[in-house]
């Protein structure tokens, strides 16, 4: 398990890949399951021009540190990678990466899903938008992950 | 006595106009008693409140030493 | 839409990253979702040393292109890439790769997840195990992708 | 007359020890006679059935020029 809050741009392929090689797979991964959220240039009908991300530094780690843990106890999975930015970030930049490597599909795709609605709805992270009309706003709440 | 340090994030922490403070009290008192305390405006709605960087509703007491963090709602992701 | 059968080992990360820098999504893209599928050195209880994969040259790329389409219709996706391998793959080597861009973290996962069920069940791919013991079998059906 | 193209793949073209053969019917006929016509053994099954690359069911009928295809459950991905 690794969790990294950056306060730079970061390649989450390159990112992926290198944490990768240092796993201990040996033939037993048959499926991994990755998210990317990236910053978009827009919201709530309003064009956005960048962001700024803060966090509770110790609580994030702690929380995050907690959900991989619960899904670690209702799925076999075998190692799990959270990157998530905190600081200015512009559009088209990756905000958060979750990737999660298991023996078999279902236990990749559900774990990967959970980590991610449970660190939007846990994780203390808020996002400051700066709109193109220069104008600023906290958003106020995350939309739902479901359909 | 105990003493307990606050923290407030967001737009919280722009509404109170401060990020962090101490106080001491001279016997344990609920999450919201605390806001109270130290805050002329209501606790709002839909604060988030966490103690030692867990989560707690806002009944739960403090003790000396503690951390007690209040949070609007979470947006990262 | 991309869907690529190679005969050669790829590396995920670095076709993923290429096919996005190709994509016009200029912020409007918030949610990617990537599936890989690796080979195991495990199977029914028995070491496996390699593997070959057959398939229906022509029927495959029709019934990708129709599953992808099918995606489409019940979720607002962007952008959908397939890379599947053919003919002979060693443990640790990716045979298929499945990423889907979209606005929305549920329509992105959903469709991901969607794909990879629908190839499983319909895609004319076919394996065959090579056991340490130099013994060889078809794998008889895929298991499912339910937890 | 109508002409058609038989294809096996992976198993079931081990078994058949054929890959692809070229049939001539004098009328139309389902897919299932069609492998009857083709084969000793029983059209085994779980066989899947394609004709011109489309899933049919086995008592789909065939047309001039179409190829079809007879293959065990895929196991790709």
């Amino acid at each position: 398990m690794t969790i990294r809050i950056v306060e730079t741009v970061f390649d989450p392929f390159l990112e992926i890949q290198h944490f990768q090689t240092q796993l201990a797979l040996n033939g037993k991964c048959g499926a991994t399951s990755i998210f990317i959220g990236t910053m978009r240039d827009f919201n709530d009908g309003d064009d956005v021009r960048a962001m700024t991300l803060e966090h509770y530094d110790g609580m994030t780690q702690k929380q995050l540190a907690k959900i991989i843990a619960t899904a670690k106890e209702k799925w076999a999975i075998l190692d799990e990678l959270i990157i998530h930015r905190i600081g200015d970030i512009l559009p088209n930049e990756p905000i958060v990466v979750i990737s999660v490597w298991a023996m078999h599909r279902a236990e990749a795709f559900e774990a990967c899903r959970y980590i991610m609605e449970e660190l939007k709805s846990h994780a203390p992270f808020w996002k400051r938008e700066i709109l193109t009309s220069n104008e600023s706003r906290w958003v106020l709440k995350n939309t739902s992950g479901k359909n | 006595m105990i003493t307990i340090t606050l923290r407030y994030f967001a737009s919280l922490r722009e509404q109170v106009g401060r990020s962090k403070e101490t106080f001491t009290f001279s016997h344990t008192l609920s999450v919201v008693d605390v806001w109270q305390h130290a805050n002329s405006m209501p606790l709002p709605e839909n604060t988030l409140i966490a103690v030692n960087m867990e989560y707690v509703d806002k009944l739960y007491c403090v003790c000396d030493g503690d951390e007690v963090a209040f949070f609007p709602p979470v947006t990262g992701g």
